[in-house]
């Protein structure tokens, strides 16, 4: 309904420590409750299905998502929420890619040497870490992502963090994982999975080797729920824009890397996303 | 309070006694109830109010959900019996996962519950130390044991095998051991006195008294290890409970699997848990022909 | 042959056996009586070390039983059986294996535990349960056997360890006159035919007098008589069991009563 | 029956038994041998990573401390575990380091480093080596000889581990780790001023009016953060609690539809218990899942999730116990023209009362175990916090923290539980 | 006052009570004696309401009983007090809540619900449980109790309902003789003192004969005599109990017996 809300709730997706994205998404909790005058909270679930059920029961109003994720609500309910704003990368570029790799020690330099190995993705509503390898990767090796028809096994780590971990500790010999794919190498690029793991001190860049490379994916989009408010569609859509310049600190936290600010983004974007996902659907 | 009564002269101080102690004992229970009602009613609010969507809001929405599976579920459902045949190995996966823990357990558990009864501990001294652990055992919960061994052995059914079975030992070994305390010490005895071993006293003058109710337990343990052992797929390792999570996440797309996937847990959980109930209620009630021969 | 010295058992605070000394230098049948309370079973069960004595030693043909441990002691249990009030057996186990039982002591766990008797050892075990008249249970459950028919199987166990003692704790107080009868009369022939010795705890004073070839007698943990029955007069009796004017031999028999004792017995059943 | 037949029968009677008793550890044994063989144990060899074990144990009873120098600006920043979070403000430092023109690293039994341009590194028993990192390479000096086994190295890269540390020396990073034991920071972080604080002085704070203060800044530490892992403690038992009672509360009048005595139309029962057994058989897991979508992640989820699950194992456990009540009390109470409910009320409630409490406080701990998992999958609780933390495969520490939490909350549960269930059934409730 | 006229019961092909019909005109103490499966039981419980009779009618002071349907039924039950012979008290009660359900048809659900009962009804609780000798037991549950002082709380229960009609079945089946005589004798009282009228199925001659004012005989669900207990010759109790020419009175008894009768006793007890 167009009345009033009595408070808002931010989700923030999965692939990370749950201390740590409450942490740095604490600034936007403020900001959000400070400009909208009602209790605002933040919910880290498990996994991706748990932003997207919460966007898609009305339980979670707004959250920074990956595009697979968005086109999982969107095909489920078109309805639902929209895609608002999208963050702008230290060079401007908007997207990100999906990077294969692998420990520097185990010899595997690229695609091939995964023959026969285990193969990790991330979660399976992730673009990065599922849906576009799952596209992509196919095509180059010309087999199928199932196990035993080119990679000895494929499995779901759960998460990007997890993938990470899983390929450090050789549970898996590649895996792959979100980045912007800028920047050096041992910082992990200046933002996505990986420089968050440098960051926290999981893994050591150097023990790590990059075996293949996505084409651009469209970015992640900021959704907001539909349901909610004009107005409080409108200032939330205001403070995020204009996050970048006003407290880039909050920007960085929130994206997960160093970006320049958000700019507005329409579902247009994600069209091919979202018929990458029709398509890997039953 | 035999004592305090006959010390009442009369009939009157006894009714004023008495009345005075039920009106103490309907102002406790009026209390208690009260308590406990505004305990619950507490408890519901903040509950709800640390939910990220409210009851009031969601609850017209609690089909959506069903619905949503079931819909995609009946339009692909002539794919149904792929998915079935599909998935029915990561089933029987569960169910070994199941079966291994609750025969690893329930042998284990019996050792140790023996160990812990007194009258039958060899070493009476370590009855206390090991009732600790198998306290401890029996609160960890499996995923906090299948987490850790998942970091140091991989993925895969063995971490989930070893911790349900250290569950089921710390479970069933307190069962067994008060099942123990129950049987009878005159075979035992009987057995001591012509020289026979710690083992041969347990063996055969112990289980024979006993293995109905063992029997009983194991069966209810393994009912309850093969949920278990589903969650524990859904954390990571490895089973149905991997298949389950991968499919009902992707969602819309992916929903029809998901369901058949459910259709065959639930089919499970329910085959064995009727079964079980049957063989429980045969081995516990009379039915003194269930020989057991050992 | 068999000899005790000072034993004494005590119980925290109780003593439950005081210095109880004898010798036995033949085989012979003997039965200990007391009341209850008495120390009759603590005493039996030190010399089969169920329970271990506080002071005193106990020899057997010169060892030293009291200081068995581990093996030896339970190569000491297998050569002194012993028969309980309870029968003790395994109730859901068959007369044979309830038998066999007696060869545990002789055979690795592992193999008894997968009921690998020799059948030499399951021959034998039916041909002592013949000698006591119970060859056709061979097969049934024990515990779906009468007390009389149980305590028989107990004995037979006891007979399959071919033991030079057999201690029995009461094995009577449990059966009814009839059953009683059979028993100690097995137990009799036992002694007799296979010179074993016997050493049997009696609550009763006849039977006591009727089966043995020695009576002693026990009273708050001390041995206050020894000797043959037939100095175990009514004054001796009344001290073994306290000196109680109201004593009368009646109420501790077990024989089947006659008429005339009837309206006595009855008497105290009304009184109670 | 001769005594021959009976021979030859009892040793027939035997070779069965053999075979019999034998039979059952050769199926269990056949039995685990295909589990050996379908779980892959032999490969479980190459699986098993002790390294990782190894850091499991060590973390959980010590941490390490980074100092790293950025060699391309020369700064040197400190912190725990490497954390961001755990950095040492501005020109603060452990005394074992001393920062200056040039950073010296005392590791203690005679280990030396120096970071600057040049990175120093004094191995006692082996000798020094020096590392002047850049552009092209590390450029690292070793003592002459083979290189020992604590020591890697390659163009780009010189890794040294050991007993008192660690260095690594990258062309941009050159990193010491030093461990030591215990859990830093468990109380306050770098940034509180109540950081490295004895008891006796913290108590005088505490008395000169600073308690809220200090107790404040152990609340939102943003390393342990005990005020998030409180708060998720409460919603796991909150869990548990309402989905325990609750489910008792809606079971008990349900379980008379299912009771053969109570509900004399067969096809009600059937239904009723039908009904029990969905709940029971769809699992909490599931339950979780379908309701996150109509009431988000929380705890209220969760409680429902249980409240589901146990309204159907108590309806059938209380049906049970209801077909068990004895007429006799109700037919007492009838005889005296008791109406229906008062029936209800005197001649079966208070035989059910024990078998019921009994039940739910022994659902109650186990719930609370459960409370666990469920809080993993969506909820909350401590469940998220911990899996989470094993997720990341680093902070040990805190897993060891969250693993003793949870099983001192269970085995409180379980005292409580055993302790309400000894009060309330053996005590004397005379008049209910 | 009552009246059964044809009451008639079947289950299935079983006929428990079959046309029974008999008139009791004025309060008096009324035994029903009949061996095992006679059908006391059944008529009893018909007279109760507990069962409903296959046919026939019941009339008290004119009003038909076995029409009563409800709350009618219920406020019958209330007037016409049961005693059974394994009490059916609420056990994990104590005895005065127990006897404070006789008022439960007076009382409303909702104030019941919570055990809530005016003073007034537990003084009066008190009071009759004093009359029975059983105040100081008042706040004990029942289940502490033994089967006399049990027996005891339900008459209590019963004189709770201050009903018209006190049903005994087999009151004293389940008690030693000592205290048999103490609940018969209360019964006998409450019909003296009260004037109350008492049925009481009795499964011994001689309870029938010291307690009842008129006694009545049933075989096979049918009323086989009806008549003074100085009618009823050993010869009509052998119809009653059927004609089996051993039949002893002694084998009925409960009186607590005298030297006399021992010896026969006695063999009854040694030939089993
Ligand atoms: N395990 C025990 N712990 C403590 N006291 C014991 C134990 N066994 C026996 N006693 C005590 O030792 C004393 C002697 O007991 P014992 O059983 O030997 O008497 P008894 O002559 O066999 O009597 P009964 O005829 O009743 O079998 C008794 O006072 C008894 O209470
Ligand atoms: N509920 C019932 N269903 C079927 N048959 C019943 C039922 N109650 C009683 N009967 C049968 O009715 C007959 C009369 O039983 P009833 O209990 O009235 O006898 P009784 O004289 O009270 O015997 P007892 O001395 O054993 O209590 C018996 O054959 C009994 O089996
Ligand atoms: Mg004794
Ligand atoms: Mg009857
Ligand atoms: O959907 P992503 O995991 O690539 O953000």
């Amino acid at each position: 309904d167009a009345h009033a809300i009595s408070e808002f709730r931010i989700g923030i997706l999965g692939g990370e420590n749950a201390q740590d994205r409450m942490n740095s998404n604490e600034c936007l909790r403020i900001a959000v409750e400070d400009a909208l005058g009602v209790p605002t909270r933040l919910f880290a679930p498990a996994d991706y299905n748990g932003v997207i059920q919460g966007l898609l029961g009305g339980t979670i109003d707004l959250s920074l998502m990956g595009p697979s994720s968005y086109a999982a609500v969107y095909i489920a309910d078109p309805e639902a929420v929209s895609p608002i704003l999208v963050k702008i990368n230290a060079d401007g570029s908007t997207g990100y890619y999906s990077i294969g790799f692998a420990r520097a020690d185990s010899g595997v330099t690229s695609l091939e040497g995964m023959q026969d190995k285990v193969f990790g993705f991330g979660d399976p509503n992730s673009t990065s870490g599922y849906l576009i390898p799952s596209v992509e990767i196919p095509a180059l090796i010309s087999a199928t992502m199932e196990s035993g028809d080119y990679f000895g096994e494929v499995r779901f780590t759960g998460g990007h963090e997890q993938t990470i971990v899983a390929v450090n500790n050789g549970d898996v010999d590649g895996g792959v994982t979100w980045t912007d794919g800028q920047g050096n190498w041992e910082d992990g690029y200046t933002f996505g999975a990986l420089r968050k793991a440098v960051d926290a001190g999981l893994v050591d860049m150097n023990d790590l080797t990059e075996i293949w490379r996505s084409r651009l994916i469209p970015g992640e989009p900021v959704v907001l729920r539909n349901a909610l408010p004009e107005d409080v569609r409108a200032t939330v859509t205001g403070i995020i824009d204009t996050m970048g310049e006003t407290d880039p600190e909050c920007a960085t936290a929130i994206a997960g890397g160093e970006v320049t600010g958000f700019d507005p983004i329409t579902h247009d974007a994600y069209t091919s996303i979202v018929a990458a996902r029709l398509a890997k659907s039953n | 309070m035999v004592d305090q009564t006959e010390n009442y002269a009369n009939v009157a101080d006894l009714s004023t006694a008495y009345l005075a102690q039920v009106k103490a004992k309907r102002l406790m229970n009026f209390i208690m109830l009260v308590l406990f009602l505004a305990l619950l009613g507490a408890g519901f609010y903040t509950a709800d109010s640390r939910n990220a969507g409210g009851f009031w809001d969601g609850i017209g929405n609690v089909f959506d959900f069903p619905e949503a599976m079931l819909g995609e579920a009946i339009e692909r459902v002539q794919l149904m019996p792929g998915y079935l045949v599909k998935y029915l190995p990561s089933l029987i996966e569960t169910i070994n996962i199941a079966a291994a823990s609750t025969l690893l357990g329930a042998v284990l558990g019996l050792f140790m519950s023996l160990l812990v009864t007194r009258g039958f501990a060899p070493v009476p001294m370590l009855v206390g130390p090991l009732r600790r652990i198998l306290d401890v055992l029996r609160a960890v919960p499996e995923i906090v044991i299948a987490l850790v061994l998942i970091f140091m052995l991989g993925g895969g059914p063995v971490p989930a095998m070893i911790a349900i079975a250290l569950h089921t030992v710390g479970a069933l070994g307190k069962l067994f051991s008060e099942v123990n305390e129950n049987a009878s010490l005159k075979p035992v005895e009987g057995l001591a006195s012509v020289g026979a071993s710690w083992t041969q006293r347990m063996w055969l003058g112990v289980i024979p008294q006993v293995a109905p109710n063992y029997l009983s337990y194991a069966l209810l343990r393994f009912e309850i290890n093969i949920r278990a052992s589903a969650i524990l797929g859904f954390v990571g390792a490895g089973g149905i409970g991997y298949d389950l999570r991968n499919t009902m996440s992707w969602g819309v797309g992916k929903y029809d699997e998901a369901a058949a996937i459910f259709i065959l847990l639930f089919l499970t959980i329910v085959v064995v848990d009727q079964l079980s109930s049957i063989m429980r209620k045969r081995l516990t009630h009379g039915n003194s022909s269930a020989e057991v021969t050992l | 042959m068999l000899r005790l010295e000072n034993i004494t058992k005590t119980f925290g605070a109780n003593t439950a056996v005081h210095a109880a000394s004898f010798t036995v230098d033949q085989p012979m049948m003997i039965g200990i009586i007391g009341r209850s309370g008495a120390g009759k079973s603590t005493l039996l069960r030190m010399l089969n070390r169920l329970t271990d004595a506080t002071s005193g030693v106990i020899t057997f043909d010169g060892l030293d039983v009291t200081a068995l441990r581990g093996t030896a002691k339970r190569n000491w249990q297998s050569q002194c059986a012993m028969i309980f009030q309870q029968f003790n057996l395994v109730p859901r186990m068959d007369v044979v294996s309830n038998v066999l039982h007696g060869t545990l002591n002789r055979r690795s766990t592992l193999s008894t535990m997968f009921n690998l008797y020799p059948d030499g050892d399951i021959h034998r075990a039916i041909d002592i349960l013949e000698r006591l008249g119970m060859a056709e249970h061979a097969p049934k459950r024990a515990e779906a056997l009468s007390g009389g028919q149980q305590q028989r199987v107990a004995i037979a166990r006891a007979l399959m360890q071919d033991p030079r003692i057999i201690l029995a704790d009461e094995p009577i107080a449990s059966l009814d006159p009839m059953n009683a009868q059979v028993v100690m009369q097995s137990l009799r022939d036992i002694h007799e035919q296979d010179g074993r010795m016997v050493i049997a705890n009696l609550h009763t004073l006849d039977t006591a007098r009727r089966y043995c070839d020695r009576v002693i007698g026990m009273r708050d943990g001390m041995i206050v008589f020894d000797g043959t029955p037939e100095q175990l007069t009514t004054g001796t009796a009344r001290d073994i069991y306290g000196a109680d004017a109201s004593f009368s031999e009646a109420t501790t028999s077990t024989q089947i009563e006659t008429a005339e004792a009837a309206p006595k017995m009855l008497a105290d059943i009304a009184a109670q | 029956m001769t005594t021959t037949t009976v021979h030859a029968r009892t040793v027939a009677q035997f070779s069965r038994k053999k075979i019999t008793t034998m039979a059952a550890p050769v199926v269990i044994l056949a039995y685990f041998a295909y589990i050996f063989v379908s779980f892959d144990m032999a490969g479980l060899g190459d699986r098993i990573n002790l390294n990782n074990a190894r850091t499991l144990v060590s973390d959980t009873y010590s941490y390490k401390t980074h100092v790293a120098q950025d060699n391309r600006d020369g700064s040197v920043a400190l912190s725990i575990e490497g954390e961001r979070k755990a950095q040492y403000p501005e020109g603060m430092a452990p005394n074992w380091v001393t920062l200056g023109e040039v950073t010296t690293v005392d590791l203690g039994q005679g280990h030396l480093i120096t970071l600057g341009p040049q990175v120093r590194y004094e191995i006692p028993g082996y000798g020094l080596v020096t590392a002047r990192p850049g552009d092209d390479g590390v450029n690292a000096v070793f003592p002459v000889g083979d290189l020992p086994d604590f020591i890697s190295a390659s163009k780009n890269r010189v890794m040294i581990a050991t007993d008192a540390g660690r260095l690594t020396i990258t062309r941009s990073r050159a990193e010491v780790f030093k461990y030591n034991y215990g859990w830093e920071l468990f109380f306050f972080t770098l940034d509180s001023s109540y950081y490295g604080m004895g008891a006796g002085q913290l108590l005088s704070h505490a008395f000169s009016g600073e308690a809220g203060a200090i107790m404040e800044d152990f609340w939102t530490n943003t390393m342990w953060r005990h005020g998030d892992v409180a708060w998720a403690l409460f919603e796991t038992l909150l869990m548990a609690f309402l989905g325990t009672f609750g489910a008792a509360i809606i079971a008990l009048p349900l379980a008379f539809l299912a009771a053969r005595n109570f509900t004399p139309l067969g096809s009600l029962r059937f239904v009723a218990r039908r009904v029990f057994d969905f709940l029971r058989g769809v699992d909490g897991l599931i339950w979780t899942i379908v309701l996150s979508r109509a009431f988000g992640p929380g705890p209220l989820t969760g409680a429902f999730a249980m409240l589901l699950t146990d309204t159907g194992s108590f309806g059938k456990m209380f049906s049970e116990a209801l077909e068990n009540v004895d007429d006799k009390q109700i037919e007492g109470v009838a005889s005296t023209g008791a109406k229906p409910l008062q029936r209800y009320r005197f001649g079966v409630i208070p035989q059910l009362t024990p078998v019921l409490l009994s039940q739910v406080l022994y659902y109650f701990e186990s719930n609370t175990r459960s409370a666990t998992i469920i809080g993993a999958i969506t909820g909350g609780g401590i469940g998220l916090l911990l899996t989470q933390a094993i997720a990341t495969q680093k902070d040990w520490e805190e897993v060891s923290y969250y693993i003793v939490l949870i099983i001192l909350l269970v085995m409180s549960m379980d005292t409580l539980s055993g302790w309400l269930r000894r009060k309330l059934i053996k005590g004397d409730e005379g008049g209910h």
